[in-house]
């Protein structure tokens, strides 16, 4: 006879309880991260001055720069959580680190693109191997071992503990390859050619990027817990819960 | 205000496709993102309803 | 059933068999030394795996000058990348043998029930597989650097780095392959994982040889090489022995 | 972690032990006590989570809730000290197909610290009546041969409790015959064994139970 479980598996994390608290969060968070962004915007394009060495071309800052602050910030968390996972066997951390992972992964790539963009501009080649884009290329690539390991492993309790045990690897190892690749830098181009040299910051750019870090910190904040709340019904869907 | 012309603001000092171009990357990454969402949360709804 | 001489710490009875003959009881250290004398014999059972490795970065660091052409400076420009990487790829090539073998026939839990401590029993295997990776890749790359016209001096930095290297490429891909035991698709999902974290080796390893030959001294990237080992020799085994016994539940 | 019990004390116990794979719930509240000199042998059909349950037993899995205690401490907070009196033979059948069936012996005993001789082993061989298989690779013996260069491990490695995992499956008449007077024996000599498998069997000894996993009842055999 099929038993279904009839414990109720959610006493046992609190999913449950999570689920409506984030229900509540996300539209403040939605609505914040609007008006945040939409002010970031009009700091960005509309009231910082023209930077005297870049031109107009600088002010793809506003929207790299955040996105690559919260590919990397995004990919600690999602280590903090997959660490929680482990240490206290929470369904739930181990929910909210698959969560994250993808909005991490999307900064990442969005970071790249504006980089590039950025680049061309500037330096004339689509592609410039400075230490923090390459890196964060690197970082593209460990979110993509996340993914692809998630995917290979059906058994979800397995692929949920197997994956945190990379991501932690893997935050270990952020440190190493941003320093390694810092140093490769170095040792082949001199500082020259370096993004990371951002034009001299006017106090009302860095206001700008500011309110767009934050804007985007709600964003993720929104999509993080929809995600999670998708999860939840998702694994929850198979166990015939409602 | 800084600009003022509108065509102006477009040209963006010559940089008017990099720009444009990163922002439209980024807010369109992060509309795709929220469709995905949406489109999951409604399968998952639909499945549960069953 | 052994009578053992000495009281097994249950203090249980003792277990009488019918000739009382005698086991020595081994030391902890000569356990883990006779995994690892085991682990290179089954691997030396199947030389041909072992032989497939090692001419698989013979021949594919000599492809690199078919696909470049013969001048030698250009040769020699990439000769440390060109070799760094084939040894790279080569020692991730026979990451699956560390335990998927063990995996399949049920040695590998026996393993983990001894009562010696996952990580030491890891750390063996991680060295076994060394031994028969990394050492040989070690003995002919400057043999294939030859064939680049390297110096004698970026031959001998070449060797060391790759002595050092190795070995943390063996310790780090060990956890690309205990995550992914008994995956459908394995071999490729390891190169996925264990590949960015090779980055820190692989920079400092061709730097070491880079360095000299532009007339740098090799030892900073050498140490920085080392440190990387260092780290990889703590981490990596505990990472593997977490990653086995959630392939194991 | 000494043990002084005096032999009816218990020594292992399990209270109520919850098994779930994937999303399925296997079993719950499975609750049993075993004293040195018993043998429990779990009964269930197919997929009632047998070899689950005996894998959370010898510590490779941990059980859903519920707690194992090894002479009254949590067996995971044991870990080393209690895999060292467990002797488990799962399914598959932990032997090395290139290595010959003396170095499979030999190794999986050097795994509990004890060296042994080529005599003794010799010996048990022959006893289960492998006399010749000795030096061959284990890939050329039979499958009945590996089961038995497997449970070889059971005459010469020295612990308290065993957990066993079909041990009948391919073998023939008398190896079957031997190895339930070897149980009975080690039983009798204080042994502890947990058991599964599919042929109907007795064995007379004082403390037999059968736990049938489905019914989830304990029931006294001998």
């Amino acid at each position: 006879m099929e038993k279904k479980i009839s414990i109720n598996w959610f006493k046992y994390a609190s999913p449950k309880t999570f689920y409506p608290l984030a229900g509540k969060i996300i539209p403040w968070c939605a609505i914040g991260a609007a008006i945040l962004i939409a002010y970031g915007l009009y700091i960005g394009l509309i009231i910082a001055p023209t930077d005297f060495q870049q031109g107009e071309g600088y002010r793809i800052i506003f929207v790299h720069v955040p996105a690559a602050w919260f590919s990397m910030f995004l990919y600690l968390i999602m280590a903090f959580y997959a660490a929680m996972g482990l240490v206290f066997n929470a369904k739930l951390s181990y929910m909210m680190a698959t969560a994250i992972a993808p909005t991490g992964a999307m900064f990442t790539f969005v970071a790249l693109v504006t980089g590039s963009l950025w680049g061309k501009p500037m330096w004339g080649a689509w592609w410039v191997w400075d230490a923090r884009l390459t890196s964060e290329l690197i970082l593209l690539f460990l979110y993509v071992g996340y993914f692809s390991l998630q995917a290979a492993i059906d058994d979800k309790n397995r692929a949920d503990k197997a994956s945190a045990v990379l991501a932690l690897v893997g935050a270990i190892n952020v440190p190493i390859i941003y320093f390694s690749v810092k140093w490769w830098n170095t040792l082949h181009q001199g500082s020259s050619v370096s993004l990371t040299k951002a034009p001299a910051m006017a106090a009302i750019m860095l206001q700008g990027m500011m309110v767009m870090a934050i804007g985007f910190w709600l964003y993720s904040v929104a999509v993080i817990l929809m995600r999670v709340r998708c999860e939840i019904l998702e694994r929850d869907s198979k166990l015939k819960m409602f | 205000m800084h600009w003022n012309s509108i065509s102006e603001f477009l040209a963006m000092g010559g940089y008017g496709f990099y720009v444009w171009g990163s922002f439209a990357v980024t807010f369109l990454s992060m509309t795709i993102e929220l469709w995905l969402i949406n489109q999951r949360r409604k399968s998952v709804t639909r499945t549960l309803e069953q | 059933m052994i009578e053992s001489n000495q009281n097994t710490t249950s203090g249980i009875t003792h277990l009488q068999e019918e000739k009382s003959n005698v086991a020595i009881s081994m030391s902890a250290y000569s356990v883990l030394l006779e995994i690892l004398k085991r682990d290179i014999r089954v691997a030396l059972r199947r030389q041909s795996d072992v032989a497939a490795v090692f001419f698989f970065f013979i021949i594919a660091a000599s492809l690199f000058p078919l696909g470049s052409g013969t001048d030698p400076k250009l040769l020699s420009a990439m000769a440390p990348s060109v070799l760094w990487v084939t040894a790279l790829l080569s020692c991730m090539l026979s990451l699956s043998r560390i335990f998927a073998s063990d995996y399949a026939d049920g040695t590998l839990e026996q393993m983990l029930l001894s009562n010696h401590p996952t990580v030491l029993i890891v750390l063996m295997k991680i060295l076994a597989h060394w031994v028969l990776s990394g050492l040989p890749l070690v003995l002919v790359a400057p043999l294939i650097g030859l064939q680049f016209n390297l110096s004698n001096e970026q031959l001998q930095i070449l060797a060391i780095s790759l002595l050092m290297g190795t070995l943390a490429l063996s310790l780090i891909g060990s956890i690309g392959a205990a995550l992914t035991l008994g995956i459908r698709g394995a071999g490729v999902l390891i190169a996925i994982l264990v590949l960015p974290l090779y980055i820190p080796v692989l920079v400092f390893g061709a730097g070491a040889v880079n360095a000299v030959s532009i007339g740098m001294s090799p030892n900073g990237a050498l140490s920085l090489l080392g440190a990387v080992l260092a780290l990889a020799l703590v981490f990596s085994p505990l990472a593997s022995a977490a990653a086995l016994r959630i392939a194991l539940e | 972690m000494n043990m002084d019990f005096i032999a009816n004390n218990v020594v292992l116990k399990a209270d109520n032990i919850v098994g779930v794979r994937g999303d399925r719930l296997l079993f719950e509240n499975v609750n049993f006590e075993m004293s040195q000199g018993s043998v429990l042998y779990l009964q269930g059909a197919n997929g009632t989570g047998k070899t689950t349950l005996l894998r959370m037993l010898c510590g490779l899995s941990k059980p859903y809730a519920g707690n194992i205690s090894w002479c009254g401490e949590n067996i995971d907070a044991l870990a080393e000290e209690y895999y060292k009196d467990v002797l488990y033979i799962g399914h598959l059948s932990g032997i090395k197909e290139d290595l010959t069936a003396l170095e499979n012996l030999q190794f999986s005993i050097a795994l509990s610290g004890k060296r042994v001789t080529e005599k003794q082993t010799a010996e048990v061989f022959n006893a289960l009546g492998l006399s010749k298989g000795l030096n061959l690779p284990t890939r050329m013996l039979s499958q009945g041969q590996k089961r038995r260069v497997a449970l070889a491990r059971l005459w010469l490695q020295d612990a308290p409790l065993w957990i066993l995992d079909e041990p009948f499956t391919a073998l023939d008449i008398s190896a079957t015959e031997r190895l339930k007077q070897k149980i009975e024996v080690f039983a009798r000599d204080g042994g502890m064994v947990i058991m599964t498998t599919h042929q109907e069997f007795t064995l007379n000894i004082p403390k037999f139970s059968q736990l049938r996993l489905d019914e989830n009842v304990i029931k006294k055999v001998a």
